[in-house]
């Protein structure tokens, strides 16, 4: 390894927007065959880094080597004939073009030759991507798998990987990782930034720690333990330990009516779905990417229309109801796609957290109101920011989220449908969302998690549906909920079932 | 986001300020104050309108029909009072109501229809242009020459003043002004307007039922070109329907150099208001300073430039707006 | 066959189908418009439109807009047309005009690009200016009795076609390959579509934005020399509004105002579209004070006729996709 | 508030180029009101006073009527006026004579009640006659079935209607077998004209002859003709236009002859009236003026242009002669 050489010296790198000071003089280094991960919290400036990086943004300060080379002037031209490809933590795609345009574009190869190497790379990847369709009607996760694709053609000498799995399941991490493995052999230096700290000994082979605008830990992965990265990215004299306890209890649902009954509902990518969501307990569904989540999740807050079957929440039947509709029988949505359907960019997180529940609170806006319920939220959920009119979009993705999570909690629903809620957002925050989820189910409100993540789905489910290729033929009760079943179920080779389906 | 609007408030204050010293030296009669109140006569059409294609703009609409709109009120007031001979007042309520109409039918085209405002209200533009000219034509009045003979109270709705000193159409741009901001900057409803322009999904998924407020913006827009319709039917003491045709670009001159964004979810009327007063007095000002009307373009062409480049909105704003743009576009669902 | 269902997915192809509609519709009330006489009039008196609209397509591809087309079609027109009146030669005035064209459309360019003014307020700006310069440099004198040898050049044929039809479609259809095909070409829509990946990905947004103004400025005066060469004198309100019908017949050919999609085969059928509109009021013998009402409900039908067509066919097509992932009833025996 | 005018002509000692005459077209940017102006600004030369000329290429009634404010407040003397609508400037005018100034119309005019004198090219009988004799007298036999057009620039416009209207009378009482198969529109917009033209000629294949009543649609209408291949002895195309804009039409036979008057003398003629009276003289009907470069003119009463209303001080100057443009003349004129 000592051999190996250089590919980018990042020496005292600064960088501020406006008053936020976000890097104090950074220093790293990558060489061939490295896969650094950086770990940091939300808003810690890792993806202004990598930005930087890529000539995206001009540090304020500090200098960039590249193979030995000092680069004076940057930007992302130069980046890319060096050999430096970004893919960016939001995708970047161009929506009314094709997948297959998505790739060529600014890419001087020939047609053909991209049409082979693509195909042989989705084929090693497993995963199913069509070059004819419009990258606008991809989802999240198939825009990430496509983004990833397209970093990977680039033949890239020095590789950045930004949160690559946030939207990705296990199963597509798995062959994501197998990817990574065979290009690390051939010599390419790899940033990779991730908020999974699993991924982080599975792959890397240094770690970074950014915190506060520093680098607080650098060194081998061999050094680390989970725990050792946990205690760093915490900020310093904190005491609060993490509470990896999730309490779950068995709860007897026989003689209850359910908040949330679904009945054989049939729709677009998905037939013949039937569960149930009862009062103060967390209904997980599982599946993979495509699997129709999504779309189960849409149908029952109303933005589509189920075909046949009945929904019905708290006795009150909302199958046809509009989304203003669902939303005042109490219904409340966290959307995956948090910059298409989750947030208002250009306006104060106080409007965005405030945007629904100002519906009650008669003609006109009150202020006072607003920036109380605002800061309540702000500090229940330790939302990183220096003002409440701070516009959203300055804030760090999972600060972000946490704004969308405050604007729905402030309505008090009685369920919640949350869609990958904690994608994108740090240790430190998620166990913050967990916690507000353990709460909020002692309050007697009703949860119903569509996550990827294996781990997070298995933690805090008290129960779990599995979807598989829009059906759903699996229910896992408390004791079945673990790793295996959750996997197994999702790829449909679940054998057994608990009792709460009804087939 | 407040303290940036109100930036640029100031800086159109400063722009006014400089513009009255400076054409009041040109020629002193122009700081005579009458001059100046009876000059919002000649812009109060544009001023009223662009208060509330301001609302348009920022539900990230556009509309271009006000000017045809107010050709089309003329025309039905003239009709209904002196052809068909109803009561004057029942009249012009009426076409106000025609006016509302007419953005009825460009807001639901564009809000359920998803079509591209520009297009629709370029449509429209023409169809509400063409209805005037129809109903005139078809009504056996003749096309040129204009329906008159309105009543002296008629009259008064443009020539009235209050307490004999502020001229009604001062108090109607007040009026008209203190509606849109109250609507706009005080109520839900405004903060859905802006909600709805900075992320139609986001906004409808938050149970914002975006397409009511959209199509809402249009139908003000259209009552208030309605509102000009009438009343400069009384200033100029006939009905006709080609009244208010080239108020295109100077309503869509003072809602933009009034710092609404083009691309919606920012802005506000109180820059409306005073771009138009910039603008109205830009071109008496000028004209008093013995510049040929036909001129004047030169300068609002410049000071519109001019402005946007260095006094203010613009850098940070474009930034906001580029960064705005990219999660967006993925949508594609936005019109 | 499946290149042929590929070609009726297009917009182009949809709009290339209002398109007949309309002349089916008028020639069943009046066969003449059938004609080949009338088909290439229409041609004729569309080049115009064509010329503003393929150059104004490159600034909307990248997702910013030209509203001055009108201004320096009409400076440039005034500007060529005394050289052409006072003797001088044809290519001087060409070059002079191509000139003008693109110094407004630099300006217009670094304006957005470099002060970053909104494209709308520049280009607005830039209308108002020109128009007044155009006043002040001909002193409000319209520029009468152009040699006849210019205005031949618009009467030319060439096996019986005008010859600078010929040439406009020519040029559309080069410009479209270019558009589609190479690399650079691409940008454009990619700059409209998504600026923030342009960037990421090493496109000089900047440059193309700015090149994107100077094509349109160019082609509006290339327009206003077809105009003097075609019309034969110029007033000094020439092309006055004609920027909104340009965009129109953008927007008719399937140009998104919010930028990235659209092709200059479409716009150029979306051009014809609007000036046929006109003459076919004509060839109806309706009275003509029904003109606008008419031109401006058929423009509104078609626009939403598109708009709930493509929906529809989007709407399929997702539906589609998302079945075929559902396991469907046959299959589940293997899963049980 | 404001004595300025009314005082310095009432000394009797006013200095002549301290008097401002606003001079006033329909709209600016057409060769017609252009040459309008062209004999305004050389009698001003000629006397020595000033002429403005203030217009707008819109040609609204809104726009007059905010010029015509503007000039008041900035304290002109005298406006000469060519009104696009007969009685939307009513009110205005009114405020400018209340504020003492003088005003004239020209070209078209006004409600009497609101000028003092009216400088007339002739009366729409007059115009109407010319126009169908023009095109009659090309004719082989003007009393068989002839098919005719009209093609002037909108449904709107006052004087082209007005002459339009008569002529339609004057072929129903002189030439009844002419049959009127159609009346299309350019909307003054020379590219929109060109096509109506190319249109007309193959949607009405057995057409004799086009009257175009307008400076934009004539020369269209002409090149239209050309473009087809037509000349007078295809179809008669005759109007209202500038020689300037048809001489070459004349020259190589599209066209056999085309009418006017000279707009270079009316232009004149109505600012040294307005600057006549400014000076505070005072013109009764029967009174006669010495005007220089053109001669001796003499002011008739409203009564030939049909009005009622009659008094003292109200009255028209008919313009001596209308001009037919044929190949034998149209050099010997320039505008
Ligand atoms: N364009 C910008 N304008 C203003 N502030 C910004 C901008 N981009 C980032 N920031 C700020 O910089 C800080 C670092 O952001 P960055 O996106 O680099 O965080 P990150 O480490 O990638 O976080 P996450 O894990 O949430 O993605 C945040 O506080 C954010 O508010
Ligand atoms: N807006 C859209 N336009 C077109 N197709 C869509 C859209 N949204 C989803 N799809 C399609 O629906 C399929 C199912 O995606 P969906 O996101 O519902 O699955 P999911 O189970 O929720 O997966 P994920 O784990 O990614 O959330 C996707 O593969 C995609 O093809
Ligand atoms: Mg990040
Ligand atoms: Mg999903």
């Amino acid at each position: 390894m000592e051999e190996s050489r250089n590919l980018v010296k990042l020496e005292n790198i600064q960088k501020s927007f406006n008053q936020n000071k976000v890097l104090k003089g950074v220093s790293l280094e990558l060489n061939q065959s490295e896969v650094v991960s950086i770990i940091g919290g939300n808003g810690a400036g890792k993806s202004t880094l990598m930005k930087i990086l890529t000539g995206v943004y001009k540090a304020d300060a500090g200098s960039i080597e590249l193979s030995g080379e000092d680069i004076e002037s940057f930007n992302p031209s130069i980046a890319h004939e060096k050999g430096i490809y970004l893919v960016p933590q939001e995708p970047l795609l161009f929506p009314n073009m094709t997948v297959e345009q998505n790739l060529t574009i600014g890419f001087h190869k020939n047609k053909y030759e991209i049409r082979t190497e693509t195909q042989n790379l989705v084929e090693e990847l497993g995963w199913d991507l069509d070059l004819d369709r419009l990258a606008i009607s991809l989802t999240i996760a198939e825009q990430q798998q496509l983004e990833i694709i397209k970093g990977l053609l680039r033949n890239a000498k020095v590789l950045i990987l930004d949160e690559p799995t946030s939207a990705l399941t296990f199963s597509e991490t798995k062959s994501l990782f197998n990817v990574i493995e065979k290009l690390k052999c051939t010599g390419v230096g790899i940033f990779y930034i991730t908020h999974r700290l699993d991924e982080v000994f599975q792959i890397s082979t240094h770690a970074v720690i950014l915190r506060d605008g520093k680098v607080t830990l650098k060194g081998k992965i061999d050094l680390f333990t989970k725990d050792i990265l946990i205690n760093g990215l915490l900020p310093e004299g904190n005491e609060n330990k993490y509470t990896d306890i999730f309490e779950k209890k068995e709860a007897n649902h026989e003689n209850e009516e359910p908040i949330l009954k679904v009945e054989n509902i049939s729709g677009d990518g998905f037939r013949g779905i039937s569960f149930e969501v009862y009062k103060g307990e967390v209904v997980g569904l599982a599946g993979l990417v495509g699997a129709g989540r999504t779309e189960i999740a849409e149908a029952i807050y109303g933005i589509n229309h189920v075909k046949s079957g009945k929904i019905t929440l708290s006795g009150k039947d909302i199958t046809k109801l509009s989304i203003t509709e669902t939303v005042n029988s109490g219904l409340a949505y966290i959307p995956e796609d948090r910059f298409l359907h989750g947030i208002f960019s250009i306006t104060s997180v106080r409007h965005n957290i405030t945007a629904q529940i100002i519906k009650r609170q008669g003609i006109f806006t009150k202020r006072k109101f607003e920036e109380q319920i605002t800061s309540e939220y702000i500090n229940r959920l330790s939302i990183k920011l220096s003002s409440q009119d701070d516009e959203i979009q300055s804030l760090s993705g999972g600060n972000q989220q946490k704004a969308v999570i405050a604007r729905i909690l402030s309505t008090n629903p009685k369920l919640i449908i949350m869609d990958e809620p904690t994608r994108g957002i740090d240790a430190a925050a998620r166990s913050d969302i967990y916690s507000i989820i353990t709460e909020l189910k002692e309050q007697g409100y009703s949860i119903l998690l569509i996550s990827s993540d294996l781990e997070e789905i298995e933690r805090i489910s008290d129960r779990i549906y599995a979807i598989y290729r829009g059906t759903c033929k699996v229910c896992l009760g408390l004791k079945n909920i673990n790793a295996t079943n959750v996997m197994k179920a999702a790829f449909g080779t679940y054998e057994g079932s608990d009792p709460h389906v009804k087939v | 986001m407040l303290n940036k609007i109100s930036k640029w408030n100031l800086t159109l204050i400063v722009v006014l300020i400089v513009e009255i010293i400076i054409f009041g030296l040109m020629n002193s009669r122009f700081w005579n104050i009458n001059i100046l109140l009876t000059s919002f006569n000649d812009f109060i059409g544009i001023a009223i309108i662009g208060f509330f294609v301001t609302f348009v703009v920022i539900t990230g609409g556009i509309d271009i029909s006000g000017g045809s709109i107010i050709g089309l009120t003329s025309v039905t007031t003239g009709i209904l009072s002196q052809v068909v001979g109803l009561n004057i007042w029942v009249s012009v309520i009426l076409a106000i109501l025609v006016g509302g109409l007419c953005g009825l039918l460009n807001g639901i085209l564009i809000a359920y229809g998803r079509v591209q405002a520009m297009v629709i209200t370029l449509g429209g533009m023409m169809l509400y242009a063409g209805i005037a000219v129809v109903l005139v034509g078809l009504s056996g009045v003749s096309t040129y020459e204009g329906i008159g003979g309105f009543s002296l109270k008629f009259s008064q709705i443009a020539y009235g003043k209050l307490f004999g000193v502020i001229p009604n159409s001062v108090v109607l741009f007040i009026v008209m002004f203190v509606i849109a901001y109250i609507l706009l900057h005080w109520t839900r409803y405004g903060r859905f307007i802006y909600l709805t322009g900075i992320n139609q999904n986001t906004a409808e998924y938050s149970g914002i039922d975006t397409r009511k407020i959209i199509t809402s913006t249009y139908v003000l827009s259209g009552l208030s070109a309605g509102v000009a319709g009438v009343m400069l039917t009384s200033y100029l003491g006939s009905a006709r329907a080609d009244f208010g045709g080239e108020y295109l670009m100077p309503i869509l001159t003072v809602v933009v150099l009034g710092g609404t964004l083009i691309t919606g979810g920012k802005g506000g009327v109180v820059g409306t208001a005073l771009a138009s007063i910039i603008v109205g007095f830009l071109q008496v000002g000028l004209q008093m300073g013995g510049l040929s009307t036909q001129y004047i373009g030169l300068a609002t062409g410049l000071l519109l430039i001019i402005s946007v480049a260095f006094l203010g909105i613009s850098s940070e704003e474009f930034k906001a707006n580029v960064r705005r743009l990219i999660p967006n576009k993925i949508s594609g669902g936005k019109v | 066959m499946s290149r042929f269902k590929n070609i009726t997915k297009q917009r182009e192809f949809r709009t290339f189908l209002f398109l007949v509609v309309i002349f089916i519709i008028v020639g069943l009330v009046n066969s003449d418009f059938l004609s080949t006489g009338n088909i290439h009039n229409s041609l004729k008196s569309s080049l115009l439109y064509i010329v503003l609209a393929v150059g104004i397509t490159f600034v909307l591809l990248t997702g910013n807009i030209d509203i001055s087309v009108g201004g320096v079609l009409g400076l440039s027109a005034a500007v060529s047309g005394m050289i052409l009146r006072d003797g001088g030669s044809i290519i001087v005035a060409v070059l002079i005009a191509i000139l003008i064209g693109a110094v407004i459309g630099l300006i217009n360019g670094l304006g957005v690009t470099k002060l970053k003014i909104s494209s709308f307020i520049m280009t607005l700006g830039m209308l108002e200016i020109t128009r007044v310069v155009q006043v002040i440099y001909t002193d409000g004198q319209w520029i009468e009795n152009l040699p006849a040898g210019f205005k031949q050049i618009s009467q030319m044929s060439i096996f019986g076609i005008n010859m600078l039809s010929i040439i406009v479609i020519a040029g559309v259809i080069l410009v479209h390959l270019y558009l589609t095909k190479s690399n650079k070409g691409r940008y454009f829509s990619a700059i409209g579509d998504n600026e923030g990946g342009a960037v990421l990905l090493g496109i000089p947004v900047k440059r193309y934005v700015t090149y994107s103004f100077i094509i349109s400025s160019v082609c509006a005066s290339l327009a206003g020399l077809i105009f003097a060469s075609q019309i034969g004198f110029i007033s000094t309100t020439a092309g006055l509004g004609i920027e909104m019908t340009v965009i129109a017949a953008a927007v008719l050919g399937g140009v998104s105002l919010s930028g990235g999609v659209g092709t200059v085969i479409g716009v150029t059928i979306g051009a014809v579209i609007m000036t046929s509109i006109n003459s076919a009021l004509v060839y109806m013998k309706v009275p003509a004070f029904w003109n606008d009402a008419i031109s401006g409900s058929l423009l509104i039908t078609i626009v939403v006729a598109d708009v709930l067509l493509t929906r529809k066919a989007s709407k399929e097509a997702k539906k589609e996709r998302l079945n075929a992932r559902v396991l469907q009833e046959g299959v589940e025996v293997s899963v049980k | 508030g404001d004595e300025g005018a009314s005082g310095d002509s009432d000394d009797g000692e006013s200095n002549a180029s301290d008097i401002e005459v606003v001079f006033i077209p329909k709209m600016t940017g057409n060769a017609f009101f252009e040459s309008g102006n062209n004999g305004a600004q050389a009698m001003a030369e000629e006397v020595g006073f000033n002429v403005k000329y203030d217009g707008t290429p819109e040609g609204t009634v809104a726009n007059q009527v905010q010029i015509i404010n503007s000039a008041v407040s900035s304290g002109a003397d005298a406006i000469a006026i060519s009104s696009v609508t007969s009685d939307g400037l009513n009110q205005a005018l009114q405020n400018a004579i209340d504020a003492g100034v003088k005003v004239v119309t020209w070209d078209s005019d006004v409600d009497p009640e609101y000028r003092s004198v009216y400088i007339n090219q002739g009366t729409p009988e007059i115009l109407g006659k010319m126009l169908v004799d023009m095109a009659a007298e090309q004719m082989d036999d003007p009393s068989a079935e002839q098919q005719v057009a009209w093609f002037y620039s909108s449904p709107t416009v006052p004087d082209q209607n007005s002459w339009v209207d008569y002529a339609e009378t004057y072929i129903a009482e002189e030439f009844p077998s002419w049959e009127i198969v159609t009346k299309q529109f350019g909307e003054g917009d020379e590219q929109l004209s060109l096509q109506i033209g190319e249109s007309i000629i193959d949607s009405y294949p057995e057409l004799d002859a086009v009257i175009a009543p307008d400076s934009t649609a004539l020369p269209a209408m002409a090149q239209a003709a050309e473009n087809k291949g037509l000349n007078a002895e295809d179809l008669i195309i005759t109007g209202f236009a500038s020689p300037n804009s048809m001489r070459t039409f004349i020259e190589n036979g599209t066209i056999v002859n085309h009418g006017l008057w000279d707009v270079t003398d009316q232009g004149a003629l109505a600012v040294y009236i307005a600057y006549y009276l400014a000076q505070g003289n005072e013109l009764k009907v029967g009174d006669t003026v010495d005007v220089p470069t053109i001669g001796e003119v003499e002011v008739e009463p409203n009564s030939v242009q049909g009005y009622d209303y009659e008094a003292d001080d109200s009255g028209i100057i008919v313009l001596p002669e209308r001009i037919v443009f044929t190949k034998d003349n149209t050099n010997d004129f320039d505008f």
